[in-house]
């Protein structure tokens, strides 16, 4: 068992330490992918200032869905059923306005039987951070495939797998997901980058993270390996977040560079790093990832940035009062109001 | 044989003394042919005439072009139950005329298009045949809309052979077009041509007469999934998750109505609620869950296999005690069945929901007035025990017209159960516990998420936990746990919808019934009351099953279980609730697709008694 | 409080005289620490010394580094149930070594390791501290695998103690490690080592002794999730859809494993089968009916989730009449519940799989042997009565280590029931209904997709469908349909094995038992019997009921009805079918996600016979 | 009521009219979209002389799903559950590997609850004909929005569609599907067509048709209408189908055309029309698609071809004997092999 993520002392401008983002002491394998990356929600959430209290978690079922009992404490957890959490982050979030939605989820939760639910969740642009910690691989059952094995990938009962992977940021820029990214759990800066932005985005922030099983799938061979991550990752982008607070002092030449203003004011500097990409174009997006694949590369950033898709809230012009908040007077009609259309029924 | 144009002034069967506000019409036609406003004009102007009615469509699975069947029942006594065999037959549809003719009651009348071709062929029925094509040409409508008209032809003939008031048909006509001229008149100048067009040429030679009288006086008609939306309006529904399917689509369909009318701020123009329409029953139950673990009175509607695709989440809401409400509107049959025909087999299903010792209240409303009522209380016992709530309609109630009491309003203030605020926890310093019986009713204090206090997360889930929501696999915690829920479902014994009874001094027989069969059970014991045969009855509202059934049961020598299906469910569960009593309880089921007749009721016990 | 290293000789409470063949051991380590060789090793040991032994895991739902239990039982009397406390514990496990020693039999042994840092806390215990970690050394072996070899250490200590025969456990690894040396030697050499050391250091101070003895002669030792793997190889299976969740996984699995051994075509060295994982098990159902609709032999395995979610397909199947075999591997609990504990909870759910009046076969192995046949004869049964057969097998069963007499090989050719090929349909000159029920058995003779004959298509469906398997809406297609399913119902009940009775002359009570409970009630009965208490006992095999199970209730004047589930689940459907001796059925149980033991059932008759 | 597709006198190489591949009259609207398509059907498997007892016919539940009864009354059909029917038909295929598989399902049973299926289906390569009858709406529940209706699309009772639609050929080529068509009702010779490339295809086959919803989804805004399909079809592709049996005769330009190979020996004669695509080429055809939807074109051919992916009979290594006619002595091993096997388990 890991405790994830040491505290540091600081304090943030909630006036909280890391400490206070803590959650229970994990019991998946020691080096788990899935640790680390509760450890950079943490840092995350710490670093934005993030109120607990406000954010929702939820879960499928899986090593991966384990997850959310190990990060924020003080927050609500909704651990759901396999596959399902996007229905379920669906009501919730709808249902208080104000709830922050953080959503982790694995390969196969989300690839294998959950794709529906995903893909309709992002087609509705539910506003919620949803990670996939990915390791090609059924954990918690031991070591199935799931649908993001690769081709030929070799586990230890099930054999060898002979059915190409489904992408899931692919597969998220089909059903026109505003906010796609991919990441390794080994790249923990990029990690945290990534989700602090994604917090702040306004809609579906999907984030495909490889994330290691080290005891079902961690063969050298694995594209979902620590080795094979550490060895083929590369930094398409440069995802710099920050956060509406801050001022943007960093300097870029504007041709290396863009920059996406969320709707909370905070910006995204997306840096070009040796290859072009440009993130705010879909269909370069897709052809990034298409031509990764035929050329078996690992990349990672920020791969599409869309923030002028509605989300659900607006598109369901939801009251500022959290509906779940209404009182009594908002949600029950009145009696004038039965008897005159009793009065119309007559 | 008796048609009238070849012969003046039969004597069919039965004739000679008029037969006044006590008749049923079966109107045949082809779905999509636009019968339904025709049928909905003379419903209305027999309700509004005073006599009590009641309307229902036996139609297919299909959007047009298969036969369709529409029947309107009068009755002085107030009896709506549909009928076995009609007396009066409008055939306008070429497929099923002979069939239709033949089903007839012996002495019906029979008024036909004669564009069908139709050969009458009994003795025993009024023929009426009638010109459509040319009497339809009155309205001035063409193409597509002539169609229309054509069925208001029937509407003209019979309300002229039956005596229904032309101003009544022109206020009902007014009535379901809101009062458009332009709609109304074509219309209404087609039934006034068929009307006059009847009177110069049709003899009167059957028995059926409506007069008007004051049996529905400030009543009003409407079906029950409009009546169940409301309901659920009334009771501060604020997130719908829904997924279309037939029966209950139009339910939803009626919040679709419904809330932006009633439940749109009047400050901020701004809706206090939200309709998803989900990707599939799984989702629509899921969005449910989320939503009233939230904080949302959370609903959703469907039929049965939305039912079964929900199994897995009802487990899971019953199993983390999470608010929700769900209608099942009930059609025939397992798998797809017959989606537009009726049957109440869903009870063992819903009530059972989910697997591994599940099992869930159920609500069991029998007529409009409590869809309504049940679509508001179903959230406060949904809070109030903090558990998924099912509630039990079927497509006859459900799509069906029906005469009703005005809906009263609800009685008492939103029960939002055991919350515990901010406030609470401060004063609590935090202490609190999500699975903590501390009133012995089994229901635990919740809070929601997004209170602002460091103590008042907690983790829900569907896998094993104590009392403060943590993971446990001590089997001591799962069975402190299980027993805690099962003293909960004891709580919601309590709170459910007590039985409604009547005992009938001396009644060695008694009936237990429940949802769309009342009418039939209620004009089955006036026809056995008739025959000198006193009945008691007993109206199951809830499961689980009150206490009292019991002593019911006790008091008769055989009571008999009405229900609609195979497997006489409802039998099967107050069995197993009264096993001493069991062999005192007898089926009656019947499942055939159509609403239950008094007929067959009274022929069924008849039998069993002999 | 009883060290032996303090205190010689101690002479802890029940000592005195040896106790041989005669205990229960349960070792106690952390999840994925490698345990489970060294338990193996003892428990095959155990069993090749003639002794009759059962090996039961007790694990958390984790993968690594949570507490993690291991019981072996060993008796002379061939007793394998689980037992509530064990005589000796094996501590490895610093997190539970304080509440493990608490749980031990007054009187029992605990070794422990003594890197766990535990100071012994009881007076009627004796304790043996070990030095784990330098014992372990002996192996040579380094980094992960030390942690293997550490568990064998405490085999070694163990069978200094109890008298187990180095040579069995040499041999047992042997067998483990398919004779590798490589693997073999190290782990002996640990066992020796420690064996050596006990037998220098350790003062034997407690009564347990093993013996050899020949209870076990000719006998296997399997898991029921094999047993039934092979049973559904050896019935033939051609189609397997599934999805992984535990504690079904390893019957898939074990599929996986013997398919390509026993199931290659000789001569062209292919496959005879083909085995599909899904995406989920609304899939793996689909598919499985889809292969068994076009003539395969079809089937899936599942744990109650699973089974949620195959409720629609189901109901399907039911109705379309489509054979299928469903394995459900029970588990415990609603919702995800405690995967890797058991329960037999899904009773009803299966049972009444679907909506809307569907009710299924299920079979009810009770031993691996049982889980051998049934995975045959499920087959045929499914094929014979054209419908979807569920077997109920759970966790105990399916994943912990049995003893058996070798199975045996199937005793009839299969049935591949009504099934009308391209000579049959010429020589009927194509004239056949699907569901027309020539024989009176409700079943219809059936064609599979492909067959050459301009006559031989009808489409399946799950709407409503007359005897040509034409679309119908007709209440009469209905009500006649419905009848033939439940004839075919009755035809599945005379083809489902019957019930094994015992019945005892002069017994005023009996048990009713199924499943994995099996073992708790024979060890119950005997204890009774001890006690002067005689006791019949009918264990049921199969749902729909029997119809010997009235004769048999009625025959006693209180039935005992032994389950592992919150809700009485068997026990409602005995009073169902037996309404008029419902009052003679009582509930006997118990759910705390353990396998059943004697004790818990001897005491609970004794206090409800008082 | 309409019968689809009258007979026309003339036989096929297995001497059938065509109204042997007729089905049972339809109970479809009037000028549905659909059951042209069903007409389709029959031409094409009386052209390509298909024995109707070969073929298994597919569906879901929907109007669409329907069909499968108003086409080749001599094959066997399974109308299934809703969103379901790639479970069933894989199975089945399986089952009997000489089955010709056809599924037909509309846009709310595969785009809305069946999606997960569809991709799965796909991922697997699961040989059969996958058609598409899309309407984008429910018409059997009478007109809800289904996942492919437009954002913006108007109906009687649901109102104004704010989400964005699912395309199937977009999600069909994420999947990898191997064989990915668009057409239109009502362009019957481009529909005949890629039936028949379709059922040569050696694998999942999609073909998504806009199907016009007579009665629910027809006005002229609607992309899913009748008139704003033949006002705005585009035929990007020409594909001529050649069976086995036949010779190439037609004489085209290298340059403007392709011909590929089916496995059976059929050929694919794919002509540009106009535009520039190569239908062989994966990220061209998401290119295509992305392109044809910024603009609002309604581009219609076969989008993409790839005739190498092994299919799921090929992955199972299915025996030559299809499993359903294996004898015992195939499916239940010797007594002795038992007898082994118990020995090594004592
Ligand atoms: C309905 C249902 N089916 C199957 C399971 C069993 N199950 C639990 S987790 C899991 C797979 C998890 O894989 P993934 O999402 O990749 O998570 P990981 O463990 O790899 O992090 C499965 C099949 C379940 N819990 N529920
Ligand atoms: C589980 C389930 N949910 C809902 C339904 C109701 N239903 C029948 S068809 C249909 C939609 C069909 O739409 P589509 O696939 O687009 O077919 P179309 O009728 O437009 O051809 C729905 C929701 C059902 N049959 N089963
Ligand atoms: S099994 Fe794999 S995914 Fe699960 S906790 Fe262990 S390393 Fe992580
Ligand atoms: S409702 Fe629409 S989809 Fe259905 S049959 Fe009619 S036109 Fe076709
Ligand atoms: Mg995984
Ligand atoms: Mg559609």
């Amino acid at each position: 068992m890991t405790a994830v993520s040491a505290p540091k002392g600081k304090t943030n401008k909630l006036g909280l330490e890391k400490t206070a983002y803590r959650g229970l002491e994990s019991t998946l394998c020691n080096g788990c992918g899935h640790d680390s990356i509760s450890s950079r929600i943490i840092d995350a959430c710490f670093e934005l200032s993030i109120p607990s209290e406000r954010v929702a978690k939820f879960s499928g079922i899986g090593c991966s869905s384990k997850s959310p009992a190990y990060f924020l404490s003080r927050s609500h957890g909704f651990n759901s059923l396999h596959g399902r959490m996007p229905a379920v982050a669906t009501g919730a979030v709808m249902a208080n306005r104000t709830l922050i939605g953080i959503g982790v989820s694995g390969d196969g939760d989300t690839g294998s039987i959950g794709i529906g639910q995903f893909k309709h969740l992002i087609r509705r642009n539910v506003p919620m951070v949803y990670i996939i910690e990915n390791n090609g691989v059924y954990g918690l059952t031991k070591g199935q495939f799931s649908a993001t094995a690769d081709m030929g990938q070799e586990l230890k009962h099930a054999g060898v797998n002979e059915l190409p992977p489904i992408d899931l940021c692919l597969e998220a820029l089909a059903a026109n997901c505003g906010f796609v990214a991919r990441s390794f759990a080994g790249d923990p800066k990029q990690v945290t980058t990534l989700v602090k932005a994604a917090l702040s985005y306004k809609g579906t922030a999907v984030i495909d993270i490889i994330s290691p099983c080290v005891t079902f799938n961690d063969r050298d061979e694995s594209t979902k390996s620590y080795s094979w991550g550490k060895s083929h990752a590369e930094r398409i982008i440069d995802a710099t977040f920050i956060p509406y607070y801050e001022e943007i002092t960093v300097d870029y030449e504007p041709d290396v560079a863009t920059e996406v203003e969320l709707h909370d004011g905070s910006h995204i500097v997306l840096k070009k790093l040796g290859r072009e990409h440009d993130s705010t174009n879909r269909l370069a997006a897709i052809q990034l990832l298409e031509e990764a694949k035929a050329k078996q590369q690992f990349i990672t950033g920020l791969i599409y940035i869309d923030e002028h898709r509605a989300d659900l809230r607006d598109i369901e012009r939801l009251p500022e009062t959290p509906l779940a908040h209404l009182p009594e007077s908002s949600l029950r009609p009145s009696k004038d109001s039965l008897a005159k259309l009793m009065e119309a029924m007559k | 044989m008796s048609v009238v144009e070849s012969k003046a002034s039969p004597a069919p069967v039965g004739s000679g003394q008029p037969i006044v506000n006590d008749f049923s019409i079966t109107i045949g036609t082809k779905n999509g042919s636009g019968s339904q406003t025709a049928n909905a004009t003379v419903l209305r102007a027999l309700f509004k005439m005073g006599i009590p009615v009641s309307g229902k469509n036996l139609f297919p699975s299909n959007i047009q072009g298969l036969p369709t069947w529409y029947t309107i029942r009068a009755s002085k006594d107030g009896f709506v139950a549909r009928r076995v065999r009609a007396e009066i037959l409008i055939a306008m549809n070429k497929a099923t005329v002979i069939e239709d003719a033949q089903k007839l009651e012996s002495g019906g009348v029979c008024i036909y298009s004669d564009a069908l071709g139709y050969t009458p062929m009994r003795d025993d029925v009024t023929f009426y045949p009638i010109p459509v094509g040319k009497l339809s040409s009155a309205s001035g409508l063409e193409g597509k809309l002539k169609g229309y008209a054509e069925n208001m032809v029937y509407v003209g003939v019979l309300a002229s052979l039956l005596g229904i008031e032309l101003d009544e048909l022109k206020n009902a006509l007014m009535w379901q077009f809101k009062g458009k001229a332009k709609a109304v008149e074509p219309n209404y100048q087609t039934i006034v041509a068929a009307f006059e067009w009847a009177k110069e040429n049709l003899v009167k030679a059957d028995p059926f007469r409506v007069e008007r009288m004051d049996k529905t006086t400030g009543m009003i008609m409407i079906d029950g999934n409009t009546a169940a939306a409301l309901g659920a309006i009334y009771g501060g529904v604020s997130f719908v998750g829904w997924y279309p399917i037939t029966p209950a689509t139009s339910l939803a369909e009626a919040l679709d109505f419904y809330l932006p009318r009633l439940r749109t701020d009047p400050e901020t123009k701004q809706p206090t609620y939200s309709v998803v329409q989900a990707e599939d029953e799984l989702a629509a139950l899921g969005m449910v869950l989320g939503a009233g673990w939230a904080g949302c009175r959370a609903m959703t509607s469907t039929s049965g296999p939305g039912i079964s695709l929900m199994s897995e989440f009802a487990g899971y809401g019953y199993f983390a005690e999470i608010p929700a409400v769900i209608w099942d509107v009930q059609r025939m049959g397992p798998s797809t069945g017959l989606p537009t025909r009726v049957s109440q087999g869903d009870v063992l299903k819903t009530y059972w929901l989910g697997h591994g010792d599940t099992k869930h209240p159920v609500l069991l409303p029998g007529s409009v007035k409590e869809c309504f009522e049940f679509g508001w209380r179903a959230f406060d016992l949904a809070e109030r025990v903090q558990t998924p709530v099912f509630v039990l309609s079927d497509l006859d109630i459900g799509m069906n017209q029906w005469m009703s009491d005005p809906f009263d309003y609800p009685d008492a203030p939103m029960d939002r159960g055991k919350v515990l605020t901010q406030e609470d926890l401060e004063r609590l310093g935090g202490k609190w516990g999500r699975y903590r019986d501390l009133e012995g009713d089994g229901v635990g204090w919740r809070t929601l998420p997004g209170t602002d206090h460091p103590l008042a997360a907690y983790f829900t889930r569907g896998t094993g936990h104590n009392e403060n929501a943590q993971y446990t696999e001590r089997p001591d915690d799962w069975e402190t746990n299980m027993e805690r829920l099962n003293r909960k479902f004891e709580t919601a014994r309590a709170l459910a919808p007590a039985p409604i009874e009547d005992r009938v001094e001396g009644a060695e027989i008694a009936f237990i019934g429940y949802g769309s069969v009342d009418s039939a059970i209620i004009e089955a014991r006036s026809r056995l009351a008739a025959k000198g045969i006193k009945t008691s009855y007993l109206r199951l509202r809830a499961l689980p099953l009150s206490e009292s059934v019991g002593d019911f049961v006790r008091a008769h020598d055989r009571t008999y279980v009405v229900e609609l299906n195979t497997d006489a469910q409802m039998l099967q569960l107050l069995r197993l609730d009264t096993p001493e009593l069991a062999t005192r309880l007898f089926a009656l089921n019947h499942n055939d697709g159509l609403p239950l007749t008094a007929r067959w009721i009274t022929e069924a016990v008849e039998k069993m008694e002999a």
